[in-house]
């Protein structure tokens, strides 16, 4: 049995008398990358916000599980809390540091991991200098991983599209998450950038020992690596299972995948 | 090496241009630091208005021609003490009048007293401006004595056995006042309870209502109210709509055209003291200064122009008395000024630079300023 | 990495001229201009601290005035002689703990930055969860409310009528000294982790806070350094003048830092110091235009006031013609904050 | 009826739309599919004048209203239906259709109309005095639609109507689409539901990272295998 | 004077600021809830509102009650032209920016005051049926203290049947919610912007010469404080809400009055009070006492 390092225990989350998610379970193991679909307002992001501390859910728990005998309860955390225990994600609608450098966004991704304090950051203590350098060549490790080390200096909100969201997704890296959360990552991409996209996602699992949670509208992407689907509508789970199973579900099929 | 040569001839240029300007008998020159803007413009406008008529009676002393500088200190502490030190450094005056409003003096009081520059302060008459300063000086009476003088008036002539006093926390001057008056007045009743009531406002509040129902409910003798004439007025107004018909005192801020055109009726009988008034000219200067002012303005002077002109015919009187229009023999001079006669009164300076003189005591009647009496220095 | 050591000498290079410039100025100017360097360097720093707040944290704060008066009344409190302060509360004497201190000006300096910075963090905590126009509204009431408070202490800080005689310790060595502390600590913080951290939270809070980034620490942090950096100031300015009174510290006056902060770039370290500079000469250049001018034939009656007009266009204008300040147009780097 | 030609649109620096042609016949569904991002809802925004173009025109009728207004556009009889319904949800929905007839002053029309409008959507009707924000998410979407007819449009834009509805209502949805076309409505519908879109569809065109890369009648594009594979999942 | 008529006389008093800065608050909530902008210059309008009556009342021959019409007709022209000037250039910026030129336009606004007017005070000439003193059982009461409650009522009742009734008020509450999709009704966003301006400082100038008849001084400078304090009775009561700022209004005008009746100690800190109720509102209930909390979509 591997480990299960996000369960989330019947979340329901209403907005005013809008109910967004009910009674919604969920479990995403160590190790793997499970996806997540349903139609637009389904309430796929929700979800994500409320595991990432965006919103309070109205009911439920969510417990968070980086290792064995370590338990967190996620509900009433800070986003900045849950970050911290190792939950990281990306935003449906691009959400960079627009204003700031390329690099700047990624190096900002490691502050939460800095040991110095303000004042030795400013007074450049020796430390801090050590830190700072090693927090640089991460992030241009990073950057390479992307293959954005030459734009290093350009601002954020200046990179094409697709760009963006392969940066997003490192900036998500430099806060040396053990569960990375993806909204939409394929959201706009060509094809072709689409294949890229599933390799490097399977590369960067690999490499940095993650378990992925995604929310994904390119059926290739969600077939192809997902090890577990579970399909939401209108805040209702309306099916679970490997991807094949989730494909011939008829419920699913009617929901989302559209009969003629 | 360089820079030696490049100072040795700054000097050279510095020292040859002073004395070119010796030799073509430049004007002499005196500075005047004023709130033009802001909210004390009113006061720096009447002062300045009678320092420009003394200057055109006066325009020349030991053969030289004067000339005034006014520079506008908009009623901000930073700004005069920008101004000041403008007049000094860049315009080269010799002596400086200035400022209404005592925190605006004070302002400039550091300034002209690390450069040397005697100033003569119209109307500030807060204490702390000319303490501990050889440099200040002015020509009207302080605080505590123009306080002493509305508390006796109150005892003595309005037999008023209790007073209430609402003060604004905002103005040094007002808060200085009051504290006078209070000390006096419990002194001359001989009863610590005899002031029933100290309230507060801020300048540039319009409504006193609260604090009027609180004064009317403890049915004081009289009410003693210093402050800008604006809030005064408008005060004294809301007091007479809440029916206290009790006497309202106030201090010399109080003699502004606004002060009655924005109290209307309800400042009838509304008294203060004053430095001067235009219907009981005391010195012979003092119907010179008048029948000049009436010539020029057409209109009566009051006393915030008398003291500007008595500021200035002072400074030219010391030049001439101790024959120099150096700074520091004007200071000398100015130290020991006494009997001056000015259009105010007969002026005499005490160890503080602060004039010794009488205060005049003014009633409103009929929308007009009038002359009740003339306390002597105690 | 190099581009920071380019920068390093540049700015070693700047502070030799200024130093050198300073020297000299001292040399040769008259007391008028040295005031008015003085005051630069007070405003350079005043500025560098909105702009920490309000551009490079990004939170719209109007607080500044109130942490200028804290400051400013730390140091006369603290530095006047025993017997001023007898003469100068003589309404109602000092509070007995503070009527015997006699402090040196560098720790009196360094209490003023702190009791505001405290403050700071105090008041700031509670409302710095407020957005935009509301933050700017509450702190603008703070500023007020400290005004009001201490116009009705009068044993602590002597009411209305203010202090005076406070010691002169300001010169230039100190007003620029503490304006290249302040810059050299504000680029320093900006160029390292925190800094940026600050400048995440401007560009995206949420997103900033899902980085791990504690909002509440970093805004908190910002908003004591900035009124560190506006006490420590306002305490210069109290040396400077001598004497202080709650009715100097309005909002007009932060009002005045504002249009520093506009005119040379939210968000900008050089463009700070530059329209500092530029605005605190100007005040005083275009005093002109208050004044009659007398071109011979004619003479042209000066309007008080007309230089306060001048100023608020020019800080429309600022806003509206260029949106990340002037400065940085004219240095013909055009980028648009709208258009993200 | 409505021609677009060689539309281009940017945004600070990214390119969203780089030359677009569409021809929208009177009484046809046109639909634009492709993914997210693609340039879909560009496309409308431009038209109806909300995004400024860099480049093309906009032809309605022959007549160039490239640089019109929004509210003229409006009156010429062009409406849309944003994405995400966008009701005004502090108004009651009565309002909300009140204000959807804008630019009209003929009462009497304004009045047949609401009363079409309360015939399509009875549930409308019985809210009528309902805040818009109240309503649930299918009935704001018939609101967003029934305020757009009220401006009595000739060429009816939607952008995603079936976004996050039920599939019944999703299906109530196209109904409405055929209904307003039999009714001589021109229709521009931008789908995500790419299969339900063509189904319905005259003619479609598929966008991508804001280039048209496809179109056709949406019978031919429903069968063409590269759409099949892209926007109606590998599923069959 | 007894306890109860010294009570009653707080009262009066406090519903007479109250209603005052009620009257301020409505064009201030208008402007506000239409363009969620603090319009930093009302207060200012407010003075120009004032200034124009005087001049109006003194060096016309128009009839007092004539100049009560059209000064405020002149002011919302005025204050029409502001907004095109300095906030329309601005209408997709970022709104510290445009809160930085409605802070320029205020003190410009405050400056040109003091070069065309001068900075010293004027007497406002108060109609004489405005200004006499009634009394009843020991209370005064100014007749024009009758006054301003009621117009400020008038105004709520006829401004809410505006908002909620005509097109015009229908078109302003969609546009306060979303510019692009009311643009799309075919509604001319730039014309309701105007006349939402217009109101709002007709408004602000009917406001100021009810404060100039009550305070009869004049000063350049005289729109801060009031502007302040009614922008607060505007959070207070729900910002964009106008029953809400009527409320608001009363709250702290009643708040300041009571403050000094019953602590008369704390007199001196009177204009510390609104910001104080300020701070409170914002921390406890920041969309105000009838506002409605818009919650941020991630």
């Amino acid at each position: 049995m591997r480990l299960a390092m996000l369960r989330i225990e019947n979340l329901t989350m209403k907005f005013g008398g809008v109910v967004a998610c009910s009674r919604f379970n969920a479990e995403v193991k160590k190790g793997q990358i499970v996806g997540l679909i349903g139609p637009n307002g389904a309430g796929k992001t929700t979800v994500f916000n409320v595991v990432t501390g965006v919103y309070r859910p109205s009911e439920g728990q969510i417990f968070f599980e980086p290792r064995e005998g370590e338990r967190h309860q996620l509900v009433g955390l800070s986003p900045d809390r849950i970050a911290k225990l190792g939950v990281c994600r990306t935003f449906q609608n691009i959400r960079l540091f627009g204003q700031l450098s390329v690099l700047d966004n990624v190096f900002i991704g490691n502050h939460l991991r800095l040991k110095s304090n303000v004042f030795s950051t400013v007074f450049r203590l020796p430390h801090y200098t050590t830190e700072e350098k090693e927090i640089y060549e991460k992030s241009m490790y990073l950057l390479e991983k992307i293959g954005l080390q030459d734009m290093k200096d350009e601002k954020a909100y200046s990179l094409p599209y697709g760009m963006q969201r392969r940066l997003e997704m490192a900036r998500a890296l430099a806060t040396d998450p053990q569960l990375l959360l993806l909204d939409e990552p394929a959201a706009g991409m060509n094809p072709q950038e689409t294949q890229e996209l599933i390799q490097f996602i399977q590369e960067i699992k690999d490499e940095f020992n993650l378990t992925i949670f995604l929310i994904e509208h390119h059926m290739e992407v969600i077939m192809e690596i997902s090890e577990r689907i579970y399909v939401l509508d209108h805040g209702v789970l309306i099916a679970e299972g490997s991807p094949s199973e989730v494909q011939r579900n008829e419920k699913v099929i009617e929901a989302y995948l559209g009969v003629g | 090496m360089k820079r030696k040569i490049g100072l040795m001839l700054l000097v050279l240029v510095v020292a040859c241009s002073s004395w070119v300007g010796f030799a073509f008998a430049q004007p002499i020159k005196i500075g005047v630091f004023e709130p033009m803007t802001g909210p004390s413009a009113a006061g720096g406008e009447m002062t300045v208005e009678g320092i420009e008529l003394a200057l055109e009676m006066k325009g020349e002393v030991l053969g030289r021609e004067v000339q005034i500088i006014v520079v506008d200190n908009k009623s901000d502490k930073v700004e005069a003490a920008n101004a000041v030190s403008r007049l000094i450094e860049r315009d080269q005056v010799v002596a400086i009048i200035g400022s209404y409003g005592s925190s605006l003096s004070m302002a400039a009081g550091d300034i002209v007293n690390k450069a040397k520059v005697p100033t003569v302060g119209c109307s500030p008459t807060n204490p702390l401006v000319t303490l501990n300063n050889d440099y200040y000086f002015r020509v009207c009476f302080i605080d505590p004595f123009q306080g002493t003088v509305m508390a006796n008036y109150a005892v003595n002539e309005l037999g008023a056995k209790t007073a209430a006093v609402i003060q604004d926390v905002t103005q040094d001057y007002s808060v200085g006042l009051s504290k006078y008056f209070i000390d006096a007045f419990r002194k001359l009743t001989g009863d610590p309870n005899s002031i029933v009531e100290v309230s507060a406002y801020n300048t540039g509040d319009q409504d006193f209502t609260a604090q009027l129902t609180n004064v009317k409910n403890k049915q004081p003798d009289v009410i003693f109210a210093p402050g800008n004439y604006g809030e005064s007025a408008l005060l004294i107004r809301q007091a007479r709509d809440l029916g206290i018909e009790v006497p309202f005192l106030g201090g010399d801020t109080w003699e502004a055209p606004e002060f009655l055109s924005i109290g209307g009726e309800a400042v009838e009988g509304a008294v203060f003291s004053t430095h001067f008034t235009a219907e009981a000219p005391v010195t012979p200067e003092s119907d010179k200064f008048l029948a000049a002012y009436r010539e020029k303005f057409g209109k009566e002077a009051n006393a915030f122009a008398a003291l500007g002109y008595d500021a200035y015919m002072l400074i030219l009187d010391v030049i001439e008395k101790v024959g120099s229009a150096d700074s520091q023999a004007i200071r000398d001079g100015l130290a020991q000024v006494e009997g001056f006669v000015g259009a105010t009164g007969i002026i005499t300076l005490d160890e503080n630079g602060d004039a010794v003189k009488s205060a005049v005591i003014n009633k409103v009647e009929d929308g007009k300023f009038v002359y009740l009496t003339t306390v002597e220095p105690f | 990495m190099r581009k920071n050591g380019r920068s390093d000498r540049a700015a070693l290079l700047a502070l030799a001229c200024v130093v050198v410039g300073l020297i000299l100025a001292n040399r040769y100017l008259d007391d008028y201009k040295i005031r008015i360097i003085n005051l630069s360097g007070i405003y350079v720093t005043l500025g560098l601290s909105m702009n920490l707040i309000n551009g490079f944290t990004g939170m719209f704060s109007l607080g500044h005035a109130g942490f200028m008066a804290i400051g400013a009344y730390t140091v006369g409190i603290l530095t006047m002689p025993v017997q001023m302060k007898e003469m100068n509360f003589f309404l109602q004497p000092i509070v007995p703990f503070l009527a015997n201190v006699e402090w040196g000006f560098l720790p009196a300096l360094l209490a003023a930055g702190l009791v505001a910075a405290v403050l700071g963090i105090i008041i700031g905590a509670p409302v710095l969860r407020l957005t935009d126009d509301y933050l700017a509204i509450a702190t603008l009431g703070f500023a007020e409310i400290i005004r009001v408070v201490f116009t009705n202490t009068q044993s602590l800080t002597n009411g209305a009528l203010g202090l005076k005689g406070i010691p002169n310790y300001t010169n230039t060595w100190w007003s620029w000294g503490v304006a290249f502390v302040t810059i050299w600590f504000v680029s320093f913080l900006i160029r390292g982790s925190y800094g940026k951290a600050f400048m995440a939270i401007r560009e995206d809070e949420v997103a900033a806070r899902a980085m791990g980034i504690n909002l509440f620490k970093h805004k908190v942090m910002s908003f004591a350094f900035g009124s560190f950096f506006a006490g420590v100031a306002g305490g210069l300015l109290a040396s400077l003048l001598g004497t202080i009174d709650p009715n100097m510290f309005r909002i007009t006056l932060t009002f005045n830092i504002l249009l520093i902060v506009v005119l040379g770039g939210l968000g900008r370290i050089t463009g700070t110091v530059i329209s500092a500079v530029i605005v605190t000469v100007m005040m005083e250049a275009l005093r002109f235009l208050d004044e009659s001018i007398n071109l011979g034939f004619v003479e042209i009656k000066g309007v008080p006031g007309m230089r306060m007009v001048i100023f608020s266009i020019i800080l429309i204008l600022m806003v509206i013609v260029g949106r990340e300040g002037f400065l940085k147009r004219l240095k013909g780097r055009e980028t648009s904050y709208a258009e993200n | 009826m409505l021609e677009v030609v060689d539309l281009h649109v940017n945004y600070g620096g990214i390119k969203a739309l780089r030359g677009i042609n569409l021809t929208i016949k009177e009484n046809q569904i046109v639909t634009l599919i492709g993914a997210n991002g693609a340039g879909k809802s560009s496309t409308l925004r431009s038209i109806m004048g909300l995004v400024k173009k860099a480049k093309g025109q906009v032809l309605y009728k022959g007549e160039d209203i490239s640089n019109l207004p929004t509210k003229d556009i409006v009156s010429k009889g062009i409406a849309m239906v944003p994405e995400g319904r966008r009701v005004f949800a502090n108004l009651t929905v009565e309002e909300n259709l009140i204000l959807g007839a804008y630019t009209r002053s003929d009462q009497k029309g304004i009045e047949r109309d609401m009363t079409a409008v309360y015939d399509t959507f009875p549930r409308l009707k019985e809210r009528s005095w309902q805040k818009a924000g109240t309503l649930s998410g299918g009935e704001q979407q018939m609101l967003a639609v029934g305020r757009a007819l009220m401006s009595s449009p000739k060429i009816l834009m939607m952008d995603e109507p079936s976004l996050g509805l039920a599939p019944l209502l999703v299906k109530d949805i196209f109904e409405i689409i055929n209904l307003l076309r039999e009714r001589g409505n021109t229709i521009l519908l931008v789908e995500q539901n790419a299969r339900k879109a063509l189904e319905i569809a005259d003619y479609a065109y598929v966008l991508e990272t804001g280039q048209l890369v496809l179109e056709g009648p949406g019978q031919d594009l429903l069968e063409d295998a590269k759409v099949q594979e892209a926007y109606l999942g590998a599923a069959r | 004077m007894g306890n109860l008529s010294m009570f009653l006389q707080h009262l009066t008093n406090g519903i007479s600021l109250g209603s005052l800065y009620a009257l301020i608050a409505i064009g201030y909530t208008m402007v506000y809830g239409i363009l969620r902008l603090i319009n930093f210059a009302h207060g200012d309008i407010f003075m120009l509102g004032v200034y124009l009556t005087y001049f109006g009342i003194l060096y016309t021959s128009i009839p007092w009650w004539l100049v009560f019409v059209i000064a405020p007709a002149i002011t919302g022209i005025i204050g029409l032209f502001l907004e095109k000037v300095c906030y329309k250039p601005l209408r997709d910026s970022p709104r510290i920016t445009i809160l930085i030129s409605a802070i320029g336009a205020s003190f410009l606004l405050q400056n040109l005051g003091i070069v065309l007017f001068g900075g010293r005070p004027r007497a406002f000439p108060v109609p004489r049926v405005l200004n006499h003193v009634v009394k009843v059982r020991g209370v005064s009461i100014n007749v024009i203290t009758f006054i301003i409650p009621v117009v400020t009522i008038l105004l709520l009742v006829g401004l809410t049947y505006f908002i909620t009734k005509t097109k015009t008020g229908m078109a302003m509450r969609a546009l306060s919610r979303d510019y692009e999709t009311a643009s799309l009704m075919g509604i001319d966003i730039n014309k309701i912007i105007s006349i939402t301006f217009f109101m709002g400082s007709l408004l602000a100038a009917v406001g100021g010469i009810m404060w100039g008849a009550r305070y009869p001084q004049l000063m350049p400078l005289m729109g801060m404080m009031p502007g302040l304090k009614s922008f607060i009775a505007a959070v207070v009561g729900g910002i964009g809400n106008i029953a809400g700022a009527v409320a608001g209004g009363f709250i702290l005008g009643l708040g300041e009055i009571m403050l000094v009746a019953l602590l008369p100690r704390l007199t001196g800190y009177r204009d510390a009070f609104a910001f104080v109720v300020l701070i409170i509102i914002l921390l406890v209930k920041p969309s105000g006492l009838m506002g409605q909390r818009e919650t941020e979509k991630v």
